[in-house]
């Protein structure tokens, strides 16, 4: 299997799609020419023309509200948002139109429409290039999020995204795009939106992740298992819908469970895990319900003394695994 | 008017259809049958002129909450509307999910919008992009109020299928009110058309009184749009000539006096008096049309009341597209 | 003490801030001739005129946006927002602004500002008049969110909001404008923003609940009170920053707790509150931290049989309480 | 010319200065001093022009992220901007919690704006209400790019202030990209200007590499709005000399050819010429200040390399004004 990065493999999966099926079409900032500020739809320009790789204005909102016109006529955009923090001008559609299109028409309308966004911090992007914006989305039904936290899984969302009936929001852990290598079956291949997936198995306690701080998780529990704690590592992957099962058959069998991810603290979307495990998986639980996260501060400040502190890392969810694991 | 005298009186009637079930509306709202309405009353000329310049239910339709002579003359039947009204499972727009005037009718390419204003301007736009994609030679009509301009949702619509060229056309019914608010508190122009000159497209406003003017500037528009030649922007000048809902009491922010000044160029009164004068219509032949228009009203109401409503758990489904079958199970 | 209905109590405490401080003003659609569509402001353009009663626009972006620059400056807007479910196209100068603002410029620019918004459902007003939108912003730093459940709080929470130096996100629960009754403190007084409060002393199980859900929840304990059910009953009203002290001794105090709300149960406020007991009260659990919230679907219908399904109510309030208390 | 010499060459001063520390900040870049540059490099005449329209330290500020000229010509320091540029301790936009060029000058009257486009613009409105409700003769003056004018925060932001006719001038300076994407990509017209007749207000297009020029449509602008005159949009034609950030690379978009073409144009070069023509200036009166401005970049650099970063728990506030002071006593 060819090794390759994250945002090879997320260009690749795209490229797929455009070949595939030609109601398939990208519209957003600078994904023409320039291929995109990060370079995940470089050549596919050249390759498919402006028909396909819509260059548009820089509006948030007209870009997924137009997806989501052209996904009513039958289309299948994705759409790109530059950065996960420019979003916002866009929420009206995602949360009032899109998620709810199905529901409101009683099944006659649908919203197949992917949008894409890179996320998250320590790239010294300050407040306005860091944000982690998933908690805005894993509440609303009606769309799908997923965060692919390897290659091999990244390429197989987004090919599931794009193929989905629903609006799906693919957010893409930046830091980890060309940090991030892994080996990417050859041949046509999906990965399902809806199942988390365990990606460490481990006996002593279940810490639940994503995105980079997957990747920074399975780190972090090499090193303790050097030290005789043996973590199990759940990959949530699809964070809306909930895997409830995958989280709770992981809680039964640890007792234990951490939660980790760079968002604030507070109403991120580790309170709705470690709810589901409060309400479900109580009589599992010998220990309390954790949460590693970021503080609770406006954002990812700029200066590195200060990024440094903000977010997560391996030292810091090693230290939270033993904390919780002598509990 | 080049228009053939049977498609006159079809406008006509269209319109009439609309008003008769439109004051019925209001009728079943005080005899507490329904608990809301939100009244196309002083639009129909503007709708019916805008959705007659279409290919009906072939070209696409996005519109807004007021449009109910749009949607009777794409094909929505009286009983149907008159089931979104009282929150039947017949409901066509929704299945009684949506408040009434909600307006979606799949089959006949109209989808669905929400209540936030302006939010189904992008969705033209897309459709436009989808049709100009795919090569199709449909067009999309699409209508908010004055007020509506006011969002940038809005501006971004038309800014988007301006640089984009899609065959769309906005049309904005400016009938001078905004619930409370004049279009001066809503815009430093005079007019909605003058906004086209900044977007980069074609702008008009038109007497939205008069059905047949603003079928000709639709017409022109819509060939435009299905020649490759973009999008425009229609202004069709009325005036709301009821409270903004059953909830509103309009009495707290205009005089009576300008509401009766206005009922002298009531939309339908202009019509009737256009086809009298071209000799197309008589008061003998608009009696019988009206007495026709009126049993058919009223059947819908005797339909609608013996509807069924949805069963509670309907409400479960379809909140993804993958549930659309477990839904229709539920209510086959 | 003068009894008055939740709206007089809202539209009373604008009137003495409007009189006490000339600094304040009110923006948004409606708000003048007519009063508000619910008539929150009737009465105040008279009295105050076009200056201090602004009839905006109708576009939410800059009714917040223009609230915002007019806080730097130094006045006090009160922005109206029609309905709460009109807020999104506001979320960027929301979240991303007024939020960020005081922590981004390292303090020296301040966002003194309230908006307002009627939210919740049973009112027969479909997916876009009922909407609950709370969860959207208890998780961004930067902001206060405070929903009233009686006349009293109302005004007093109202006043603070007004005087505080941050953004305040004052939602107001509709379905009671008219049916929530009681009495209100002749003179100035405000109530604190920050503290939870127990409506109801109780030793059997704690419930925690807001706005119209909290109203419920206590009638919920009178049904249950004559079964023998003792339960307490904690009135959050600051929903953020979170009050976890009162959270965390209702807890330590039943051993059981269940939250109320009337918005979807997956990624709601009742996440991070069981999320705050389960990690930080778990040893004072002896039972798992159940929520009552609406299903997962993505509005509340129009249609009355759907409509009920949808929406909690006492009844459903009252066999949760049995259903936990016999735990 | 009606504007004094000793004007004159204070504003070209405040352009080569902006020039030269911009340049110092791309060299601190390439020796990996500075992670981030944003530049300002061809907007030096649009900025300086506009904010020597207004009475600076006075009038109100709400800026984007190029307007260094602006930022220097209000009193920020050389030195303080290169701290923001190395997120010390000491940058005054932010304590370095904001990228570098996102700019905030409380002393002087500039706001704090963030990354997303056309954010900072509703603000320019509300600190126009609030002068107007105040009875204040301030006025404000608030820019963006030609891209974000794209945005429907833009439109609102402009509409609003038309509406409720407050002081603000909208500058916007086309440097003819956005990132990689040409004007024709963000809008069907042919000058931003155009867009101020959909507005209703009034709107004038100057070229942006004349100092002067800008300066006279901004001065009239201004003295409109501090008599009450509600706002105006002014575009300033210019170009972007520099890829968009030190993190593009502008070949993948347009060529080398294009790029030296406008270098004809360069805004400062424009000046000097100019000064030179009138005999404001002479070549050795250039060189000397020249010399004199780049010993105070130095300077600059020095101080910024020496000074502390903030420590890793002051970002710990200030979320709330409450906690201002517990901000201040921690790097006290
Ligand atoms: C985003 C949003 N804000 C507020 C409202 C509340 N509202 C409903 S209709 C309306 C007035 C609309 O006026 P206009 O666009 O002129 O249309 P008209 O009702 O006059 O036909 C308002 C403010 C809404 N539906 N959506
Ligand atoms: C809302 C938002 N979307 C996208 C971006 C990313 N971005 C930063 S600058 C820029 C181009 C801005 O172009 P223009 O407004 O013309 O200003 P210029 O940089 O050319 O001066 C883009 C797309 C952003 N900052 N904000
Ligand atoms: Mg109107
Ligand atoms: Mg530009």
């Amino acid at each position: 299997m060819p090794e390759m990065t994250l945002i090879e493999a997320i260009r690749q999966g795209m490229d797929e799609e455009l070949e595939r099926d030609k109601d398939v079409f990208i519209i957003g900032e600078d994904v023409g020419k320039r291929g995109g500020v990060f370079r995940a739809t470089m050549g596919l320009f050249e390759k498919y023309g402006p028909q396909r790789v819509i260059d548009s204005p820089l509006a948030e909102l007209g870009i997924v509200g137009t997806g989501i016109g052209a996904a009513l006529y039958g289309m299948r955009p994705i759409c790109e948002i530059q950065f996960a923090d420019f979003i916002y001008p866009a929420f009206n559609q995602i949360v009032n139109e899109a998620a709810k299109m199905c529901y409101r028409s009683n099944g006659d309308w649908t919203v197949p429409m992917t949008i894409r966004a890179p996320y998250g911090g320590g790239i010294g992007g300050g407040l306005y290039h860091s944000q982690s914006v998933e908690a805005s989305f894993t509440h609303i039904p009606g769309l799908k999020v997923v965060v692919p936290s390897n290659p091999r899984d990244a390429k197989g969302l987004l090919k599931s995204a794009v193929r989905d009936p629903n609006p799906v929001l693919y957010f893409e852990p930046k830091k980890g795009y060309r940090l991030i290598k892994g080996e990417v079956p050859e041949g046509e291949y999906t990965v399902p939106i809806g199942p988390a997936q365990v990606s460490r198995p481990g006996k002593d306690l279940s810490v639940f992740a994503y995105g980079m701080m997957h990747y920074y998780t399975l780190q972090a529990a090499e090193k303790v298992a050097a030290e005789g704690i043996d973590a199990e590592v759940v990959d949530l992957r699809t964070l809306y819908p909930v895997d409830r099962e995958t989280i709770l058959a992981s809680v039964r069998k640890t007792g234990k469970a951490l939660i980790v991810h760079e968002d604030n603290l507070t109403g991120g979307y580790g309170a709705e895990v470690a709810a589901t495990i409060a309400e479900w998986g109580f009589q599992d639980l010998d220990a309390p319900v954790r949460r590693l996260a970021a503080p609770d501060v406006p954002g990812v400040p700029f200066s590195h003394p200060m990024q440094d502190w903000f977010m997560p890392n391996p030292d810091k969810i090693a230290a939270a695994i033993r904390d919780l694991a002598s509990f | 008017m080049d228009l053939a005298q049977d498609v006159q009186l079809e406008m006509f009637r269209a319109m009439l259809l609309s008003r008769r079930l439109d004051e019925r509306a209001w009728v079943l709202h005080r005899q507490g049958k329904i608990a809301f309405h939100i009244s196309g009353i002083g639009h129909e000329a503007a709708q019916v002129g805008a959705v007659f310049a279409i290919r009906r239910g072939y070209d696409w339709v996005s519109p807004y909450y007021r449009d109910l002579a749009i949607l009777l003359a794409v094909g929505m039947t009286p009983a149907e509307f008159v089931m979104g009204m009282m929150g039947k499972r017949g409901d066509p727009t929704s299945g009684g999910r949506q408040m009434p005037s909600h307006w979606s009718l799949k089959r006949a390419n109209v989808i669905s919008h929400s209540a936030p204003v302006a939010t189904q301007s992008p969705h033209a736009t897309g459709i436009g992009l989808a049709i100009k994609l795919r090569g199709d030679d449909r067009v999309v009509l699409t209508t908010v109020g004055e007020g509506a301009t006011s969002q940038g949702e809005w501006y971004e619509a038309v800014n988007f299928a301006a640089v984009l060229q899609v065959p769309v056309v906005f049309v904005v019914q400016n009938n001078m009110y905004a619930i409370s608010e004049t279009p001066d508190m809503q815009m430093a122009i005079k007019s909605v058309a003058e906004k086209a000159c900044g977007l980069g497209v074609p702008g008009i406003s038109v007497d939205g009184t008069d059905v047949f003017a603003v079928y000709r500037a639709c017409q022109e528009a819509v060939d435009r749009a299905r020649q490759g030649g973009g999008p425009s922007l229609i202004e069709a000048r009325t005036y709301r000539m009821t409270p903004h809902s059953s909830d509103d009491d309009d009495r707290t922010y205009r005089s009576r006096e300008e509401v009766e000044e206005h009922k002298k160029s009531d939309p339908v009164l202009v019509a009737k008096r256009q086809l009298e004068e071209r000799a197309i219509l008589t008061e003998k032949a608009y009696a019988e049309m009206d007495a026709q228009i009126k049993a058919e009203v009223e059947e819908a109401v005797r339909q609608a009341e013996q509807a069924p409503y949805p069963e509670a758990e309907e409400a479960l489904h379809p909140v993804y597209a993958e549930e659309i079958r477990l839904a229709e199970a539920s209510h086959a």
